[in-house]
């Protein structure tokens, strides 16, 4: 059944025991995203040692993409500098708009590239990204805060 | 079932239901409350429009265009006579959205001393259940005049709590904005018990009828209304085309909303004057196919019988809610009594979020919309995220229900196990 | 003739060609300026959205859903490459007057302090050979917001007088709109001469391109402009839809028009936020068969080719013109040199009412238009009652020509004698 | 030919030469009537002599079915009571309503039943209209202001 090339047996495991759901208290950044089509919600806390990620929590109600991609995404960026989370959250994207022709890398996306198969449903591409796109949005934020901060140091 | 139905000879006028879905599913479509399917007598009357009379209606003195001005006056004719109204006091309209915009800018465009105008401290009346289309029109009417905005709420079965009536619709109240039928619950509003206190009170009363014109029968002189809009797309007809109802003396004397060709009595550099209804609101060269198409469509409708089609779908809402009721863990959010109530069945179920029910069942060919169904406010209301939701129409039968109730129960397994 | 245009194999894509007109006439469609005729394949489109894939898009997460949008969605992206335009900056409406209406009142409905808010003392310019699709929605936004209405005058050949711009197009002026093809001369305006003292005073610049996307090629990356409007019907496409190209960036700005669902961010019972363009100008369920029929007309008008498509036009005009011209007491209204002019004949002769004119052709299969032409200012400036208008389009043929000019010498023997 | 039909060879005469057109100076009434679907004009002068109708004269520009039809209402209410005239007008009305169902009497309507064929064309039904509609306002007005007069006068 077509059904499990969407919901693949990864994504059901992040939807039922997600990773990092919940939120981490006094935050460098929480930004908080809507998808408007259809009312899912997110907030995400992150925070920064440095360069360097520390952890992203989050909270938040929607459908087992989202929930999923959301947990999967919190975890992959654990570790990585804001640059490489960068780079690696442009990449999720690219495969998510390639209407199914881009199965993506995993070494790089890791449990991320069970969400391939959503590409193949424009309606739901949205979802797979709301926690990535939070994700970015937040990172944004804190370097920009961390340049603000230094430069305002430098001064 | 109902004897003078027979659903399987209404099925073939619709060849999309023909469709395989996701591979080699039959196509169930439970999204009529979205958009209807088109029957063949529809499609063609709008081809035959074009192939053989096509023109600009009311702008010409040649032969094509006498037809096309016959052909779209005589649908205005049937879609009067299928409410019970006059021809005049039909105005067409690109949708149900176009329709309550317009009554919404007429009464903005009203000069102080007018009987339309709404200025600071009057009142607009609206409710929890409204789609978008009748919410957001009346915020911006009231921002835009310093009016009030005051709704009545939904009770926990999905009923209009009418128990503040007076205290909402009081001597302030310029405009009571409903809706006829819910498109998430199913709720039929009771109308004429609210009119009774919008008379009291002088103000207008404009009734979405999205959801019921296309299902049972409504006639407005039965109904103690002053303006009533739907949509054709959910009843059979193309899209593209709406329909504004009004009270023949308020849209005579309204201010217009779109202007330009077609709707004048006379043009200088400097001013205008305009025509009366139903020319008046439709300014420019009319959509004319569409309209010879909802023709159609009344036809179809006509043909069937309002009633035969009403308590087929009451039959097959019943069969619905009654096997849905049986799945663990599934909500209905909506009227459970068949009361007052139309074919839209909308529900949640603990631990399967919406959007991948719906998923699931298009998977197997079925068709329902998730969301929150352009009713924002509603679904927050009930504390959900979305629901699911079921709409009928007359082309369903038993085994379009057979399938959503055990697809259902099959998705359910899917996401949370047995 | 054209060698790159075979006009025969165009007649025979138009099934409406091969209608009998009074008794046993051929008919001679010279009305295309009211609206044009449709060939086949754009019929063949909206009837296999219809039987295939009718779903309300961008509502639903089911494979129709799916399909519908991206049908729709395809659509605006051919629209956009036909117009040299971003997707994102094409909102589909009902027709040109919806779109004209768009922006007239998103202006009006933006606040002081917004770059869009027009109030007392600013001006607002159009001129005299404005249709009045692209006159009233001025005047009455003129009314509104208490700004001044100025207009340009046309000399007697049927030109834009330019002498005065710099003294109407001025520092208070807020807003600029002309049509770029009058409907009643044939006269193309020399757009970009004139939007440099638009841009010069930091106005908007809003074309009504009705007359002119459907007959040459029309880049808005070439004009210096900031919003553009046309009727899909004139130009192949279905009734029933328009289109307003406008500068992203103040589309995505400018306030809304039309509120509903399918264009909001968030909304609660007192308020709403909007999306960016183009869905913050969609309210609704939109016209989707007929956005996908004018998806089609574009693929139509691309493959026939709108260099040779007005090569074609002009040819034609250049015939009727000649054969007019011969015909004693008759008075072309308009220039009678062919640059910049499009396929729009004007005239009116002595002795014979138009109606009576139109009348005597419609006898003999000819379908032309008489009267005002929704531009009764224009047509007063002239001082004539009403015109006879023959406007020409791509099926047309030297012998349509042939027909009109025997046929206006006859009807002008039979009412006035030789 | 069908043209031949609609435009009567009395039409054409009365349009070439129509009759009354030439505005009367102090009319009792005057009014001025548009035809907003084509512009077509006409200012219409009426004077009574007591219930009986004296003339009718007027000037205007319009086709010639219009003016044609001006032409002989204005000769044929000449000399009829006011409510003769009405019901002349009514009888007129009727027969350009009737789809060309209804020829017209021609004892009571003289030339105008020259306009029955009018009826098939729907466009035109206006056009013939136009000055008798005109005319059945000025009576109107006339009547009004008589009887607003005797009833002054009485008192
Ligand atoms: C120049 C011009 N502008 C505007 C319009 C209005 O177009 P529509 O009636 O399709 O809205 C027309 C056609 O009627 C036109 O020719
Ligand atoms: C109750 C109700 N009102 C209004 C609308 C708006 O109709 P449309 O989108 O056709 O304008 C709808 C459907 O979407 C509806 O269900």
């Amino acid at each position: 059944m077509e059904l499990d090339s969407l919901y693949q047996e990864v994504i059901l495991e992040h939807y039922k025991r997600p990773l990092n759901k919940a939120l981490s208290a006094n935050p460098l950044v929480q930004v908080h995203h809507i998808n408007t089509s259809c009312g899912d919600e997110i907030t995400l806390n992150l925070d920064m040692d440095g360069e360097v990620i520390k952890s992203i929590t989050w909270d938040g109600v929607g459908c087992s993409i989202s929930q999923a991609s959301t947990s999967v995404v919190s975890d992959l960026l654990s570790g990585k500098t804001s640059s490489e989370a960068m780079a690696l959250i442009e990449e999720f994207q690219v495969m998510l708009q390639s209407k199914g022709s881009d199965l993506g890398n995993e070494d790089n996306l890791g449990d991320g590239v069970a969400f391939a198969g959503v590409a193949k449903f424009p309606a739901r591409v949205k979802c797979a990204l709301l926690g990535w796109m939070a994700s970015k949005d937040a990172i944004s934020q804190a370097v920009a805060k961390i340049n603000g901060l230094s430069s305002e140091e430098k001064r | 079932m109902n004897t003078q139905f027979d659903v399987s000879a209404v099925r073939s006028d619709f060849p999309i239901l023909d469709r395989l879905i996701r591979g080699n599913n039959r196509l169930v479509y439970l999204d009529s409350g979205a958009t209807s399917q088109k029957p063949v007598s529809v499609l063609d009357a709008e081809r035959e429009f074009y192939t053989k009379h096509n023109a600009a209606a009311h702008r010409g003195a040649h032969q094509l265009a006498e037809e096309a001005t016959e052909l779209f006056e005589g649908a205005r004719e049937k879609v009067a006579t299928f409410l019970g109204a006059k021809s005049e006091a039909i105005v067409f309209t690109k949708s149900a959205t176009e329709s309550i915009n317009l009554v919404a800018y007429s009464l903005g465009n009203a000069l102080p001393g007018s009987k339309f105008h709404i200025k600071p401290g009057d009142r607009i009346v609206v409710s929890e259940m409204e789609h978008h289309a009748n919410l957001i029109p009346w915020q911006e009417l009231a921002k835009r005049t310093g009016a009030e905005l005051v709704w009545f709420s939904v009770d926990p079965n999905g009923r209009l709590d009418l128990s503040n009536i007076s205290d909402l619709i009081n001597e302030k109240t310029k405009v009571v904005a409903l809706t006829h039928q819910s498109n998430v619950l199913g709720t039929i509003n009771p109308i004429n018990e609210i009119a009774k206190q919008v008379r009291k009170v002088g103000a207008f009363f404009v009734l979405d009828a999205c959801q019921s014109v296309p299902h049972f029968a409504v006639q407005v002189s039965e109904l103690d209304i002053d303006f009533m809009a739907f949509s054709g797309h959910k009843m059979l007809a193309p899209t593209g085309v709406g329909v504004l109802w009004g009270r023949q003396e308020l849209l005579d004397e309204m201010p217009p909303f779109l202007t330009g060709g077609s709707m004048i009595e006379t043009v200088s550099m400097e001013s205008a004057t305009y025509l009366p209804a139903p020319k008046r609101f439709e300014a420019g060269v009319p959509n004319m196919a569409q309209v010879v198409g909802l023709g159609a469509a009344v036809d179809y409708l006509n043909k069937l019988g309002m009633e035969n089609i009403h308590n087929h779908e009451i039959q097959l809402t019943k069969l619905a809610i009654d096997g849905l009721s049986q799945i663990k863990g599934l909500q209905i959010i909506g009227p459970t009594n068949l009361e007052m109530r139309g074919g839209v069945v909308s529900f949640a179920i603990e631990g399967v979020h919406p959007h991948d029910l719906g998923q699931a069942l298009d998977q197997y060919g079925i068709a329902v919309r998730t969301g929150h169904h352009c009713a924002w406010p509603l679904i927050k209301k009930f504390k959900v995220v979305a629901t699911t939701r079921a709409s009928l129409y007359l082309y369903n039968n038993t085994a379009d229900i057979e399938a959503l109730v055990s697809g259902v129960e099959r998705a359910r397994d899917y996401f949370v196990g047995r």
